[in-house]
């Protein structure tokens, strides 16, 4: 297998070198990827668009069916997760953790069993719990406004800076997972509980598609923002603008939620009880 | 003939690193025995295959492709000023569908370990056989 | 653009991606992995592609990583080869 | 509406798949009539644009509005259109089929089922219709990850028979993707049309070589050609029943669409068979899968597994008409696609409601077959009979073009291999038919015959099945439309 | 010719192929053999009421879908198919009432499927009778192969299967490895495969791929039993009875012979065949089949293997009528078509009734056996006579009809081929009746007492030698359409 391995990458990356030669040079503004669609994108974009981040714009508007069915595939990906991992059958016969927070003793309690009186000292905790940290808890606490609002602005400001509906998702979802991490996955599935994240996605996907139909039910083709224009009252350069900032939001809202599905299923090897 | 050698190292550097990346993934694809080494495997790969794209898209001279401050036609917005946006869109799909690749094969090697209680190729392989 | 910095990138994402398949514990793999790809993230962002660069730093060295390291601690750390 | 019908063809599943994402919560016993109902609504568009195609010609319809090489576009041919239909029509008897199935085998996790599978069709329709050779990337991509997750969820060894799989399908497509980098490196297009338009100028050029051969080694690991099919048979034979009969049947006849597809639309016929000299090489390939896979497939003693196996013979029957590079062998490649999609889904149907009812798909299994599920078994032999190529069914004509294509351009071994693997067909499914009706069943208590158990599958099932039988009859008499006004017109006319 | 369009082929063949439907569905054994003797009944009256019209010099077409470009399911009747047509038609009626007899004295299980899967094979027999081309004759073969399966299989026991498997392994290995690659090459080399009188590939093929061609093809059918592809005949005899007969009378063999001489004909025609001396090939494959045969089948002592035998013989003469290419010759191959089925579906019944009377099989067991079953035995005489071919069976007037062949065709080798057979042939077959007649039984004390067969079973016997003995008299609507097609493809009277 070793040896296999080897020949089979040495083969390959001899057919790779051999056409290596024969690429135009690296940067070279004449080469044919550089001269014949491209430019189309980079000088019109703005006026078709309105648009000034080309890439944004071409993304969501000129190849933005693409766009849609890599929303899709991240779905996919979540769906493939849940009907791969999750557990569906009866919960197994738990014991349930709890500390005594002034005092620090742990009680088990098993199936069936009630809290002791004064519940509201008790916090229950997971089975591999670390103690309590300040500095780690205080500082996600502190952090994740920041990072939620950066998401946020990444998705609104896409338009003209780098980022988009796709970054801002994975940063927001990425604050949710850190979320998870610094406290513990109860908390975050408390605020994002699994049925209500995959309903999410899958509204922010049909946000998308939605957008598409419509355009094509305002008599444009499929995706066509610029039919849009009559409902939105803008000119169909600003009915494009508007429609790119629509399946912006729905991918951020599908990529947010589907990142924290992940990180749910994967993290609890589908049992949805204790995180990391 | 050495000139013509460092001439066509330096102006494809990138070309070459990809080459010598995507090998190292697909080689360890085949060789590794342990599924979340294969797995990494994949993803360097994959990641190889965007410096390509990547590769493809800069201009020497040319700026980010967003447009700052312009005119007020088109004209006044040059395509040799600005990099070349498709790979760039493409290669935003290919990391999704590489995430998502990932998400789908990690969730696979958590029931194989489930089912198994190992993840290295051999011993499941003497597993099934067994059974 | 400085070339000798990124002939050290380009070195180290090699670097890199050997250790991420080479080194004995899956943890340390995965974190190498996230090493592998900010490396990748900052070479992209070199060559300008800012979009891919971005795309790349919050996926590929963040939650990837998260779901490698979600994923080797819910399997085991051991690893042959 | 009807300009709209090849974007509709792949959104209208898109759209359920998330519906029955959300009903999954609230209503997840209204999935499935929403599958059924977006299933049979591509299917009717796919058969509108076939009649579109038949009166009118080819078609195109620009996503987004932008014309080809800026947008993206979706262009509709006789060949796109011919097997559209059947794919979808594939798909929408496999659920109708199935679902009963599912519903048992995956619980609560049907509604899940449901939408990986319309996922997975709005994929393998997508790549059938697009223009566009990224976009056919990121839809090959949604195929494959709802695939893995359907097959993960099968049998014991399921989930790693589904790992290697997305190992194997992973590097296939990151091949095709880079292939597809490569000649945008040299042509700075996406769309098929325009990159065929500007490759003959640059032909020479090593890139060209190199991205087709990478391109084409992809397409072959997806399409699991003889020495890279390792993935396959695990794959198919851990799989649930009603998801094998699912990707049985589409994903092996899409790749080799893809690969028709791109050797004569983006690359000319001119090069795919005269530049490289792969042609022949190629040819020999198929003919070492055909004998290695019916030979194989003799030697399995399960059902499903020896299915693989003739699965894998069967992609040599398509990839070697199709290297032959004649139009008569062309012609049978692309009417196997068409064939081999449905005779898969019956066989497969047959092989699932077998496994399910009788609870295993050993041979042993099937002693008494005939008796216990006369219906299903003789479903079994229709498909059986169409594997072996006997007329009137389908499997007979198209294996009529491949040996007459090989033949008339004097390749006798693949004509030989044709034959050969008939008569290994032969032998495997009346195997299978002598244990079906010779043997008693097999009771446990040795000695005692105990009273037959009647096990036909419920109407639901079966009514399907039969229609799909009747389909492969009648696919089989309308050969000569099918080749003289679809495939005729699809083959370029630089093909001899 | 003049070709007629009418829809009346079609209709025989789906009086029969449609007659499963109705009996899986009809409830009482009699109801279901009332509807299998009114197909039979019918579809003899369809194909008798074409005989004017094809004695008239008219051909009745019907197509049936243009399956591939050029090429389409098409049915066509002229003489030669109308004659072989009618002999299966007709004899389907004697074996249903004879099966009923068989089936029913045996109280033999799943009679349905058994009767249902005559159907379609005698469905598939009048199919490739009315083939217009090499592909629908291929079709309707096929059909014919899988439909007579569960026939030959029917007992569904170790010996059933074994000989099921080596029935299909003979005729399907030969059907798709021979004919389906040959059928492609001539599809190649003429672009058709239509039958002609002329034949069409005079002009498209050399005498080395023309001599590879027919070797395919000759051999291809393999139900034509022509040496060495014959051991399935003697293997398939563990059939019941009824299926015996079917297989060596009213169907299969038949459907081989017939492929073989349409085949000679329609696609290589006469004359190319006689001008590049591919004749002469043939011929001496069926010599050697005719004296190897009869040879085998001296020594045989299963009554039924013996007949078996005696058919593969028998065949090869009407593949040597055919192959001597001479008007006579031809003549005598379709009379002895339907002359033979006569002779042999008599003995097949009368073998059969002896079984179900007594239990006998093997030929040293029957000895006295005359005087116990005196109307059988007188039956199977009249066979063992017509299959001999002396008069005044009809077997002779076919038999007649070769010799003159042989002389036509100046090959005096061949007369004395057909002779010596003619003698083995009477070597084999008079003993049994000697046996039966002049030789007194072997101790019986034990046995119980043998008597004649039931009704059911004797009277189809009877009925088919008094047609034999009667052919030989007025062999007319064969005679006429045999000397009709023999002049259509030779252009001679």
């Amino acid at each position: 297998m070793r040896r296999l391995g080897l020949i089979t990458a040495v083969l390959f990356g001899g057919l790779l070198a051999y056409a290596t030669p024969d690429f135009p040079d690296w940067g070279d503004p004449r080469s044919p990827a550089s001269t014949h669609v491209s430019p189309y994108y980079i000088q019109n974009s703005l006026a078709d668009t309105a648009v000034p981040n080309i890439v944004t714009a071409v993304l969501a508007d000129y190849r933005g069916y693409d766009t849609m069915f890599e929303t899709t595939v991240i779905f996919a990906a979540g769906l493939a997760c849940l009907f791969l991992l999750r557990n569906f059958g009866p919960r197994a016969v738990e014991s349930r953790l709890y500390r005594h927070r002034p005092t620090g003793i742990t009680l088990r309690i098993e199936q069936g069993g009630d809290l002791p009186e004064n519940s509201a000292e008790f916090e229950r905790i997971d089975s591999q719990w670390v103690p309590y940290d300040l500095i780690i808890r205080c500082a996600g606490r502190l952090v994740l406004p920041f990072i939620q609002l950066f998401a946020l602005y990444v998705v609104a400001h896409g338009h003209h800076s780098p980022g988009g509906g796709f970054q801002g998702g994975v940063i927001f979802g990425a604050a949710l997972i850190f979320y998870a991490l610094s406290h513990d996955l109860r908390s975050t599935l408390g605020h994002l509980p699994e049925a209500r994240s995959l309903i999410v996605a899958a509204v922010g996907v049909l946000i998308y598609v939605g957008t598409g139909v419509l355009c094509l039910l305002l008599g444009g083709a499929f995706l066509d923002y610029a039919a849009l224009a009559g409902l939105l009252g803008v000119d169909p350069v600003m009915a494009r603008s508007h429609g790119i900032l629509m399946v912006e939001i729905g991918v951020a809202l599908a990529v947010t939620t589907v990142m924290v599905s992940l990180y749910y299923y994967l993290a609890t090897a589908g049992r949805l009880d204790e995180g990391l | 003939m050495w000139d013509d050698f460092v001439r066509l190292a330096v102006a494809k550097a990138n070309y070459w690193i990809y080459i010598v990346l995507m090998c190292i993934g697909l080689w360890g694809m085949i060789v590794k025995g342990n599924l979340v080494k294969k797995i990494i495997g994949m993803n360097i790969l994959q990641t190889a295959i965007i410096l390509f794209y990547v590769s493809i898209a800069s201009k020497a001279g040319a700026t980010l492709p967003i447009i700052t401050h312009h005119g007020p036609g088109t004209d006044s917005i040059q395509a040799v000023g600005h990099i070349n946006p498709l790979p760039h869109v493409l290669m935003l799909t290919a990391i999704v569908v590489a995430v998502a690749t990932l998400g789908v094969a990690l969730a696979l090697a958590m029931r194989i370990h489930r089912d198994y209680g190992t993840l290295e190729e051999d011993e499941l392989l003497a597993m099934m056989r067994e059974k | 653009m400085i070339w000798q910095l990124e002939i050290i990138i380009l070195v180290l994402v090699v670097v890199c991606a050997v250790g991420a398949l080479a080194v004995r514990d899956l943890l340390g793999a995965a974190i190498l992995f996230g090493a592998y790809s900010f490396l990748m993230c900052l070479l992209w962002a070199i060559m300008g592609a800012v979009d891919v660069a971005f795309t790349e730093a919050s996926v590929g060295a963040g939650v990837s990583t998260v779901f490698f390291v979600a994923a080797v601690f819910r399997t085991s750390r051991r690893t042959r080869d | 509406m009807s300009v709209h019908y090849p974007a509709l063809v792949v959104v209208m599943p898109v759209v359920a798949a998330l519906i029955i994402a959300i009903l999954a919560w609230v209503h997840p016993s209204r999935a499935l009539p929403v599958a059924v109902a977006a299933l049979a609504a591509a299917a009717g568009a796919a058969a509108m644009m076939l009649v579109r195609v038949l009166a009118h010609g080819p078609f195109a319809y620009h996503l987004g509005g932008w014309p080809p090489p800026v947008g993206i576009a979706y262009e509709i041919d006789h060949l796109n259109a011919l097997v559209l239909a059947v794919m979808a029509a594939v798909a929408l008897i496999n659920l109708l089929a199935v679902w009963p199935q599912a519903e048992q085998r995956f619980a609560e996790r049907t509604v899940f089922f449901y939408a990986l599978y319309l996922l997975f069709c709005a994929g393998t329709f997508g790549i059938l219709v697009t223009g566009d050779a990224f976009n056919l990337f990121v839809l090959l991509e949604i195929t494959s990850i709802s695939g893995y997750a359907l097959i993960g969820l099968g049998r014991r060894d399921a989930a790693l028979a589904s790992l290697n799989y997305v190992f194997m399908g992973t590097i296939g497509a990151s091949l095709y993707l880079l292939g597809i980098g490569y000649l945008y490196l040299v042509t700075g297009s996406l769309n098929m049309a325009d990159m065929a338009a500007i490759l003959p100028r640059i032909q020479d050029s090593r890139v060209v070589t190199a991205a087709f051969i990478i391109c084409m080694t992809g397409l072959f690991m997806k399409m699991a050609l003889f020495p890279l099919h390792g993935w396959l048979p695990n794959a198919y034979s851990q799989a649930a029943g009603p998801v094998c009969s699912l990707i049985a049947p589409l994903t092996t006849k899409t790749m080799i669409y893809v690969m028709v597809r791109i050797g004569l639309y983006v690359f000319s016929p001119q090069f795919t068979f005269g530049r490289l000299d792969l042609a022949r090489a190629m040819v020999w390939l198929a003919v070492m899968a055909i004998v290695f896979g019916s030979l194989t497939a003799l030697a399995q003693t399960n059902l499903r597994r020896m299915l693989c196996y003739v699965v894998v013979a069967e992609v040599g029957y398509m990839v070697g008409g199709f290297w032959l590079g004649t139009r008569t062998a062309m012609t049978g490649a692309i009417l196997h696609i068409v064939n081999d999609a449905a005779m898969t889904l019956c066989v497969f149907l047959v092989v699932g409601t077998i496994g399910h009812q009788l609870k295993s798909d050993t041979f042993d299994t099937l002693r008494g077959a005939f008796r216990r599920m006369p219906w299903t078994m003789a479903v079994m032999v229709v498909a059986g009979l169409s594997l072996i190529g006997v007329p009137p069914t389908c499997g007979f004509f198209s294996k009529w073009y491949l040996l007459g294509g090989a033949l008339a351009a004097g390749h006798w071994g693949l004509a030989g291999a044709l034959v050969f693997s008939s008569l290994v067909n032969t032998l495997l499914f009346f195997r299978i038919f002598e244990i079906a009706y010779f043997e008693p069943v097999n009771t446990g208590n040795y000695g005692h015959a105990a009273p037959l158990r009647y096990a036909e599958a419920p109407p639901a099932m079966l009514a399907p099945m039969i229609a799909a039988a009747m389909g492969l009859i009648v696919l089989g008499l309308l050969t000569g439309e099918i080749v003289t006004r679809l495939i005729a017109p699809a083959i370029p006319a630089a093909i001899p | 010719m003049t070709p007629v369009l009418s829809v009346k082929p079609l209709l025989a063949i789906l009086l029969a192929l449609g007659l499963p439907a109705v009996l899986v569905s009809s409830r009482s054994a009699n109801l279901r053999e009332a509807w299998t003797f009114g197909a039979a009944g019918a579809m003899l009256a369809v194909i008798a009421s074409m005989v004017p019209a094809v004695l008239g010099g008219a051909c009745l077409e019907w197509t049936l879908v243009s399956i591939l470009p050029g090429l389409a399911l098409q049915l066509r009747v002229d003489a030669f198919g109308l004659l072989f047509a009618l002999v299966s038609s007709s004899l389907w009626i004697v074996t249903t009432l004879y099966s009923i007899g068989y089936m029913r004295g045996l109280q033999e299980h799943s009679q349905t499927r058994y009767y249902c899967f005559f159907a379609l094979s005698l469905a598939a027999a009048v199919g490739v009778a009315f083939s217009a081309n090499l592909l629908t004759l291929y079709l309707f073969y096929e059909m014919l192969s899988f439909a007579t399966y569960p026939l030959v299989t029917h007992h569904q026991d170790g010996e059933a299967r074994a000989s099921g498997r080596k029935y299909l392994a003979y005729i399907l290995g030969a059907s798709i490895g021979l004919v389906l690659p040959a059928m492609l090459m001539v599809h190649h080399l003429a672009g058709t495969l239509d039958f002609t009188a002329q034949g069409i590939l005079d002009g498209h093929a050399g005498t080395s791929q023309t001599a590879a061609l027919l070797v395919m093809l000759v051999f291809g059918f393999a139900k034509a039993g022509i040496m060495p592809l014959h051991a399935w005949l003697p293997a398939a005899m563990v059939a019941p009875t009824p299926v015996s007969a079917l297989l060596h009378a009213v169907a299969v063999v038949k459907v081989g012979v017939f492929s073989v001489v349409r085949v000679m004909s329609g696609i290589f025609g006469a004359d190319f065949l006689a001008r590049l001396h591919l004749g002469t090939l043939v011929a001496v494959v069926a010599s050697i089949t005719i004296i190897g045969a009869s040879l085998i089948a001296l020594s045989q002592d299963g009554l039924k293997r013996r007949l078996a035998f005696s058919t593969i013989g028998q065949l090869s003469y009407i593949v040597l009528g055919a192959a001597l290419l001479s008007p006579s010759g031809l003549s005598g191959a379709m009379l002895h078509i339907a002359m033979h089925a006569f002779g042999k579906i008599t003995l097949f019944f009368c073998a059969g009734a002896i079984f179900v009377a007594t239990g006998k099989k093997y030929i040293s067991e029957m000895k006295g056996i005359g005087w116990a079953m005196p109307v059988t035995m007188g039956a199977f005489f009249i066979g063992a006579l017509s299959v001999i071919g002396l008069p005044p069976c009809g077997g002779f007037i076919s038999k007649w009809y070769l010799l003159m062949g042989t002389l036509e065709a100046d090959r005096i080798a061949l007369l004395f081929v057909i002779l010596a057979s003619s003698i083995l042939n009477a070597a084999y077959f008079l003993p049994i009746v000697y046996q039966a007649f002049f030789c007194s039984p072997a101790e019986s004390r034990f046995e119980r007492r043998m008597h004649e067969a039931p009704r059911w079973c004797v009277v189809p016997p009877v009925v088919t030698a008094l047609a034999s003995v009667g052919l030989f008299f007025y062999p007319q609507p064969f005679l006429a359409l045999a000397r009709l097609a023999t002049g259509a493809l030779l252009g001679g009277p």
